[in-house]
């Protein structure tokens, strides 16, 4: 019986989730024997022509990390869904349209704008910019269409499941691999990971007392962090409350709150909307001025409670950005 | 969704067709690297087949300059590690040190040495990824070998299951180093202005401590690999000496006080294709020196010297272009502050034939010295009485406008600079990433060795690979993508059970 | 393309004491007022969760309007003094994101206050109606749209044909 | 068993099968809404079987066409269109159930007062109506079998406020056998009307009436009396309610002091030298004292403010030595507080009178001789400063007196309401004036008002003791006098609007009618009962016909003049109403209460703890050995505070879950 074909593929994100199957590299031997890696980029020949080339649904499962941003990753979204059986949003990104998609605040004009022609090292004169074709001594060059849009995966085609985190841990990705490969998965739009907030799972969860309610917000540089206290209970946000578990609370053991990058369960629509309405409801302040004051300790509301989830966000992206119809940026 | 999809391609594909009756011969490596995102090669062949140019593509953005405006300034280390999950802890690093420069804050000594042994255990274990992993298999199993030999599991089939367990189980130990400190490895947290969020328990220490020793024994012992397999291979050094992979153009590194090569901190430095010092500069300079320049036909940007200017992609004194990373810093430097390194410093140059060293390849050999400079930093780090101390924060007080933090990443200087408003929210970002420092020496390298080695229209995967390690030398992150494994097995993931045993399947192709 | 028929519509969560109560009001009274808003009926604003807020504009709402009992008059004591912190964030939020401020509104009105439902609603019918349709389902098939012009990104020939070399190459 | 239907037809799984039924009321309706078009458009939406426009669905047929349908198209959720489901929800759930079905399994559609009677323009109410028929018709997919839950109601009642309502309704509870605390604020109960002289209209003896009753509070088994004390703190909801009062001490020990005055002598003050509170400041009082001759209870209370004793520690404590062996007197008392446990709680807390001073140009501060009526009934009063006789500041007594009405009431730069009892009140001291004086006597007036029975006979028979009337807002009084009749004496200038010109009326004395006022801490109070208050400051009835001493809370009721300005009549009768009330809800045993609880799914909570502080009923609790929250359903009011505030989403709430409010936006927003 010819082995199950697994692919994975990145689009718009840093190579941790590639990083992060890496180093499970010693864990999931036992499911490494068992399949076929048709297409893993980071390790392998890439050839688009050869996933072309491949029956549809003939690779059992695609892990695809990365935000959609460029016309080439849509179509890589496009084709791999045709050939997968399941197809699997891996890493925040994917998922949710991870850090890259806090670009959903700019319009793409802002962004080229600033990267080619406003940075304070840009030299040239007159300012140019990439474009998606370009002629060079009759040489034919293109590159991918930079999108209005950053999305997350399932924004662009189908996904079954989501395996979230930025990186995903060795564990749930071990479980999940595994799931799919003895066919054990759960209902189809399942996050592969623990539905439960990660407090359950935060070391510091005994230490946060039942009657927590904030005068202040303090950003993490402006005070001194306790190795062994809720951060809530030390005024510093923290998203665990509002994030699914099952990272093993890596940035709390580090002594830093969490970010939210496992994303909200599967009970919320929204999970920055969520992690606002618990921390505003327990600000103390009754006065319109005391709770301004407040909660001037979140100065970026949307950096803040969508660090990971902008894209997939009930509003997805800044609503009043153009759209430039542009084919060359 | 899928059919009209389907109905593109085809469309596409038929297009491709009868395009490809009027097209030149081309050939495609895609996609090859990533900076952000994928690159990919373009090479145009004449019509006798030879090379008229070779182009270097990186197709993707992101935009983090951008969307940096308007966060905190202290989500910087956080959020800017994301541009690169491979070298996490460098982004990381020059946005906390762009942080303490924003707030004028010094870390207490203590915090300044935890940033400094995580930033080497960091550059040891990223640079042992790409000695045993993603380069060095050019070299240690050689650039002809047939593909399926020219990973890491023809590597370890050379220097025995041994060594393969020796990389594996270092790079585990050092990056649980970086996870103790930072969180986790894959973007670490620990970073904050003024200092780090978590210190090191005194009963922790021990196993660090061993892991330093450890360190530096493979430090050690991966030169002697090197030299073992490599220097003692005419071949080999014809090859790393030779015209083709070889560029006289300026260099720039990180020095100490001491003009020795420092990986966290210190000045930048800049010498010219003779090895004379064209400027040294601090951090908050960089404006002065560094500007970028945009071609249309790549995201990314190509760097260069500002006094000197762009003048396309040539090599020579009047041409801007210059190199970042271990080959560049060896070269900016007076030696190394750490006396095994400055020993492995010494025979390279007199190997090489004296300062500076203009050979890319070279690049292998000194990402070795950077080993053992950062193993000899790990021990000095780890046996500082101080290292335990519980003194980890300075709490900033300063009001925030301008920082620039500055550190040397494995693929060479990493510049962040931020600027924010009272409340210390970011209003401008500019970020000169490592890889672009290179990205014109890149393109120009990726050219000439296309040029020099496809001739006739003869193209081997040999070839082909040899192209690749023009650009694989500079390890622009991810470098590692063209190397094929065609023996269907992934090359980090089929090597070992969880009882580290070396196992069969390696041999299947 | 319609804006002629545009009408703003505005969906509105009332707490069941005060507002709801008021709205009931106003219709004894037999106030007139303009027809753009649906009524949602909580038990307490502090019900009223930023998700629905946002759920009603991404699904074509111009606007919100929350309606909750007057400070100190909330019947489950202080539910309302939540609803006005979030309020306050969750407005900083949506500025951030682009919508306009008068799109959210929380008004106080008590049981009352049948002519406070009037006013309130007029006039946020009308400053809504100055800003024009939110209409974010259109928003999104436009921002989409860029999608589903797949075929004219898919690549032209010339590289197509650059995807098929390499075979040769290797031959 | 197929005809209760709770098996096949009221599970959530298997096929919806919806009724919808939109109502004319009449015209109400269907004048503006086109109901038929309505039934039209529902029919056609996922779920809904039928669909049909009928005249009254809250009549009885109306009701059985729902109950019919449930049985024959085996309908298992039902949605009716009409009124406001704050005033019909409960009729068609009941009809639902007689149908066979959970209650619950019912939505209704709020489409006259929020629709048909506020729009005028036909389509777009059409238009509204069919959205807001569509959100109910997705949520109602949605609704969950649920009962009414049963709260066990704890007999005893608080009462608060010591005046003649809040005694009769105390008294009233207490012969019904019920335990009543009554607390007062002040040193006795009695309230305003132990000020009075005499009662409109029948001009018997105040005290008469009342002294009896403030015995019988005294001497009631079943109450127990806190004065000179306050509520501070209310927990708890109907049947259940924990009230914390807080015992002020009156440094005399109510056990022991009989009475007997003997410290009030002993007093090192010789001579009263402190404003008496109960004759309004015409009278002075020692710092022990006893606030009126018939005080309730018959003990002395210490001023804290005056007593030497208290305030320095260095009397000579000759009180004391008066008290003797009683030992009645106790300096080192403190204040407590006492947690009672109540099923029900009168408010009673009465009113406060305008303060004239607000009005400048009526003189009153400034003209000794301009009294308010409250301080004239103080000196008819023949146990007041003056034995009962009407006399000026300098002792001669007035010639002519004038009343001005509706002072700080009917007045839009005051108080825009009419206080109800002026008119009559200032007829009643007009008499009596003419009676102890014969003095002329001009009651200035805007209406006069008296609509109590008895009342307009008063006014005739005042009109025949030749009391003057003169219909006009007053504009001034001034002692500056024009003419030589009008020297040393107050000047009322008014426009006579019935003569119509501008008058200038010199008196001797001057009385201000002053109206009722809501007490100053009626918004304190309110919150702390958690009750409302209307735009005036009156606690809010729930409604002002069908339960007028009802509030929005369950098992807090109110009386008297807290609600609104009243006479003695009607503050008695709400007195008695409001007891009737809550004797209603102690004898049934226990109160329905709507299932609409929050609780918390276990496996999905994380223990995050961001709920337990959220809920002012103080019903989530963290579980330390399961490490989640838990919400206790019998605290539980309701709100879904917690349920928007779980940041996993991990709170649910029973009628108004995430996903019935998600599909309600997803349904109004859905019919453009």
């Amino acid at each position: 019986m010819p082995k199950p074909k697994i692919a994975f593929y990145w689009c718009a994100s840093c190579g941790g989730c590639e990083e992060a199957v890496v180093d499970l590299a010693e864990d999931i031997l036992g499911v490494v024997e068992a399949v076929d890696i048709v297409l893993w980029p980071v390790a392998m020949d890439f050839k688009k022509k050869d996933v072309e080339a491949m029956p549809d649904k003939s690779i059992v499962a695609t892990l695809f990390n990365g935000a959609i941003r460029t016309s080439e990753q849509e179509e890589m979204a496009h084709l791999l869904r045709r050939k997968s059986q399941v197809l699997i949003a891996y890493g925040a990104c994917a998922q949710m349209g991870g850090i890259p998609s806090l670009a959903n605040q700019f319009s793409r004009d802002q962004l080229l704008r600033f990267v080619y022609e406003q940075a304070p090292t840009m030299a040239d004169e007159p300012k140019s910019r990439p474009q998606t074709s370009f002629q060079n001594n009759g040489h034919a060059l293109t590159l991918p269409q930079f999108r209005n849009v950053v999305r997350s995966l399932d924004q662009v085609v189908e996904v079954d499941y989501c395996i979230p985190g930025c990186p995903p841990t060795p564990k749930i990705t071990k479980a999940a691999v595994g799931a799919v490969l003895e066919g054990k998965l759960p209902p189809k739009g399942s996050v592969l990971a623990p539905d439960i907030a990660l407090c359950d799972q935060c070391p510091r969860k005994g230490s946060k007392p039942a009657d927590l309610s904030f005068t202040q917000f303090k950003r993490p540089h402006m005070v001194k962090l306790d190795p062994e206290l809720c951060f809530l209970a030390q005024d510093v946000v923290c998203m665990g409350p509002a994030t699914r578990g099952g990272c093993e609370s890596v940035c709390t053991r580090g002594n830093m709150p969490c970010s939210g990058c496992f994303g909200p369960t599967s009970r919320v629509r929204d999970q920055g909307a969520k992690m606002l309405s618990s921390l505003c409801a327990n600000v103390a302040a009754k006065e319109e001025k005391d709770i301004t004051q407040t909660l001037s300790g979140i100065p970026d509301p949307v950096g803040t409670f969508y660090r990971y989830s902008l894209a997939s966000s009930l509003l997805r992206r800044k609503v009043d950005l153009p759209i430039d119809a542009k084919k060359s940026s | 969704m899928n059919s009209a999809t389907q109905q593109a391609w085809n469309q596409g594909n038929l297009n491709a067709n009868a395009a490809a009756q009027a097209q030149r011969r081309r050939v495609t490596i895609d996609p090859i690297t990533r900076l952000e995102g994928h690159g990919k090669i373009d090479i145009f062949l004449d019509a006798q087949g030879d090379v008229e140019r070779a182009y270097l593509q990186v197709p993707e953005l992101r935009g983090f300059e951008v969307f940096s405006i308007g966060r905190p300034a202290e989500e910087m280390p956080q959020i800017t590690s994301r541009i690169c999950g491979v070298c996490p802890t460098a982004h990381h690093m020059a946005a906390t040190k762009a942080l303490d420069d924003l707030y004028q804050v010094e870390p207490p000594p203590a915090a300044r040495k935890i940033r400094e042994l995580v930033y080497n255990a960091f550059v040891l274990e990223d640079h042992a990824l790409h000695v045993y992993i993603l380069g060095g298999p050019d070299f240690i199993v050689g650039p002809q070998a047939p593909p399926e030999k020219r990973n890491v599991v023809g590597v370890i089939e050379k220097v025995g299951v041994e060594v393969g367990k020796k990389v594996i189980t270092m790079r585990r130990r050092l990056r649980e180093l970086i996870a103790y400190f930072g969180g986790k490895v894959i973007h670490p947290v620990l970073g904050l202005p003024g200092g780090v969020s978590k210190g090191l328990k005194p009963e922790d220490l021990p196993p660090f401590k061993a892991l330093a020793d450890d360190a530096l024994d493979f430090a050690l012992f991966t030169l002697q690999v090197f030299k073992d397999l490599v220097l003692k291979n005419p071949d080999y050094v014809k090859l790393i000496t030779g015209d083709t992979y070889t560029h006289r153009t300026y260099y720039m590194g990180m020095v100490d006080a001491n003009n020795k090569v420092n990986f966290y901190d210190g000045l930048i430095r800049v010498v010219d294709a003779t090895g004379k010092e064209y400027a040294k500069f601090p951090a908050r300079q960089y404006r002065d020196f560094v500007a970028e320049h945009v071609e249309p036909w790549s995201y990314v940007k190509f760097c260069f010297l500002k006094p000197l200017g762009w003048h396309g992609f040539e090599e020579g004194p009047q041409s801007g272009i210059y190199a970042v990373a271990p080959l560049a810093r060896l070269n900016v430097a007076d030696g190394m502050a750490s006396p095994k390194a400055q020993q492995a410093y010494e025979e390279f140059f007199n190997t090489l034939g004296g300062k500076p060293v203009h050979h890319t390849l070279a690049n292998h050999w000194a990402r070795v010295v950077e080993m053992i400079f950062a193993a000899e930093r790990l021990v000095e780090l780890i046996n500082d009485p101080e290292i335990t101390s519980s003194d980890l924060r300075v709490i900033p007080t300063a009001k925030p406008v301008v920082g620039v933090g500055v550190v040397e990443a494995p693929r060479g200087t990493l510049f962040h600079h931020y600027e924010t408003d009272a409340n210390g929210i970011i209003t401008k970002a500019n970020l000169i990433v490592a890889t672009q420092n290179n990205a014109a020496r890149i393109a120009m390298s990726v050219d000439k060795a296309a040029k020099g080695l496809i001739k006739k229209g003869h193209v081997s995967e040999g070839l082909l690979n040899m192209v690749e390690m023009a650009f694989r030398a500079y390890d622009p992150c991810f470098g590692c993508a063209t190397h094929s494994l065609p023996g269907h097995l992934p090359l980090c993931v089929s090597i070992y059970d969880p009882q580290r045993n070396l196992v069969r399947q390696l041999t299947q192709s | 393309m319609r804006d002629t028929h545009w009408q703003p519509r505005i969906v509105a969560f009332f707490c069941n004491w005060c507002t709801y109560t008021a709205a009931d009001l106003a219709g004894v009274s037999r106030l007139k007022y303009a027809p753009n808003v649906r009524v949602i009926r909580l038990m307490c604003s502090g019900r009223v969760d930023p998700q629905f807020v946002l759920d009603a504009l991404a699904r074509g709402a111009d606007g919100v309007l929350i309606g909750g009992c007057h400070p100190g008059d909330c019947h489950y004591v202080d539910g309302n003094y939540k609803t006005l912190r979030r309020f306050q964030l969750l407005k900083r939020l949506l500025a951030d994101m682009g919508v306009e401020q008068v799109r959210l509104r929380l008004e106080w009105i008590s049981a009352s206050e049948g002519e406070r439902v009037k006013s309130v609603i007029n006039e946020m019918v009308e400053q809504v109606r100055a800003l024009g349709p939110l209409n974010l389902p259109g928003r999104f098939a436009d921002w989409d749209r860029e999608m589903t012009e797949l075929e004219a990104n898919i690549r032209t020939g010339e590289e197509q044909s650059a995807r098929k070399e390499p075979e040769a190459a290797h031959a | 068993m197929n005809t209760n239907g709770t098996n096949g037809n009221n599970g959530n799984n298997g096929d919806i099968r919806i009724g919808f039924y939109i109502c004319h009321c009449g015209h109400n309706i269907a004048a503006l809404v086109d109901c038929p078009a309505v039934a039209q458009y529902a029919d056609k939406l996922p779920g809904v079987v039928v669909s049909r426009d009928y005249k009254y669905m809250c009549s009885d047929p109306g009701q059985e066409l729902i109950q019919q349908d449930i049985r024959e198209h085996k309908l298992n959720r039902v949605v009716v269109a009409s009124c406001s489901p704050l005033l019909h929800e409960h009729t068609f759930r009941d009809a639902v159930a007689a149908g066979g079905l959970n209650p619950f399994f019912f939505q209704m559609v709020n489409i006259r007062e929020h629709d048909s009677w506020v729009h005028t323009d036909p389509a777009e109410a059409t238009a509204k109506a069919k959205s807001l028929a569509h959100a109910a018709i997705r949520r109602v997919r949605f609704h969950k079998a649920l009962e009414m839950t049963r709260v066990p109601i704890h007999p005893d009642v608080l009462v608060v406020g010591g005046g003649i309502t809040g005694i009769h309704a105390a008294i009233t509870l207490a012969n019904a056998g019920k335990k009543v605390f009554l607390v007062e604020r002040e040193p006795s109960i009695g309230g305003h009307m132990a000020k009075f002289d005499k009662t409109f209209p029948t001009l018997d003896c105040a005290a008469c009436i009342l002294t009896p009753k403030m015995s019988a509070v005294r001497s009631h088994p079943n109450i127990t009396l806190w004065t000179y004390s306050e509520v501070v703190k209310v927990e708890g909801y109907v049947g259940n309610y924990v009230v914390t009062v807080k015992r002020k001490p009156r440094y005399v020990n109510e056990e022991l002091c009989v009475g007997c005055q003997e410290c009030i002598k002993a007093c090192i003050f010789k001579e009263p030298k402190f404003p008496d509170e109960f004759n309004v400041g015409l009278s002075k009082r020692k710092p022990v004292y006893i606030p009126f001759p018939q005080a309730v209870p018959q003990v002395v209370v210490i001023d804290p403010e005056r007593c030497i004793q208290v305030k320095t520690g260095k009397c000579k404590k000759t009180c004391l030595e008066a008290c003797a062996d009683r030992q009645a007197i106790d300096f080192t008392q403190k204040e407590q507080r006492v947690e009672i446990k109540v099923g029900n709680i009168i408010m009673a807390t009465g009113f406060k009178l305008f303060d004239a001073k607000r009005i400048p140009q009526y003189g009153y501060g400034l003209y000794p001789n301009v009294v308010t009526s409250l301080e004239l009934e103080r000196l008819v009063t023949s146990s007041g400063p003056t034995g009962g006789e009407i006399i000026l500041r300098d002792g001669r007594h007035p010639k002519s007196v004038g009343f001005i009405l509706c002072v700080g009431s009917r007045d839009m730069k005051t108080n825009r309401w009419c206080s109800r009892t002026c008119c009559m009140h200032s007829m009643k001291l007009a008499q009596l004036v003419r009676e102890h004086t014969h003095a002329d006597v001009t009651v200035f007036y805007l209406d006069i008002r008296a609509p109590g029975k008895g009342c307009e006979e008063f006014y005739d028979k005042s009109l025949k003791e030749g009391i003057q009337f003169v219909r006009g807002r007053v504009a001034e009084v001034t002692d500056w006098a024009l003419a030589r009749e009008e020297e040393g004496k107050l000047v009322i200038r008014v426009e006579d609007t019935l003569a119509g010109f501008v008058r200038r009326i010199p008196v001797d004395m001057i009385v201000l009618a002053v109206g009722m006022e809501p007490q100053a801490d009626a918004q304190e109070v309110r919150r702390m009962f958690n009750m409302s208050c209307g735009t005036e400051g009156w606690f809010l009835e729930k409604h002002p016909k069908l339960a007028p001493v009802s509030t929005f809370t369950d098992g807090v009721f109110i009386a008297g003049c807290c609600q609104g300005p009243k006479d003695i009549p009607d503050s008695i009768a709400q007195a008695g109403a409001a007891a009737a009330e809550a004797l209603a809800l102690i004898d049934k045993g226990y109160i329905e209460q709507e299932p609409n609880t929050a609780f918390i799914v276990e496996e999905d909570c994380s223990g995050c703890k961001s709920c337990v502080p959220l809920c002012p009923f103080t019903a989530i609790t963290f579980d330390a050995t399961k490490q989640k929250a838990q919400i206790n359903a019998a605290l539980c009011k309701g709100c879904g505070t917690c349920v928007a505030a779980c940041p996993s989403g991990s709170i649910k709430q029973n009628l108004f879950d995430d996903e019935e409010i998600f599909s309600e936006i997803e349904g109004v927003l859905a019919h453009a």
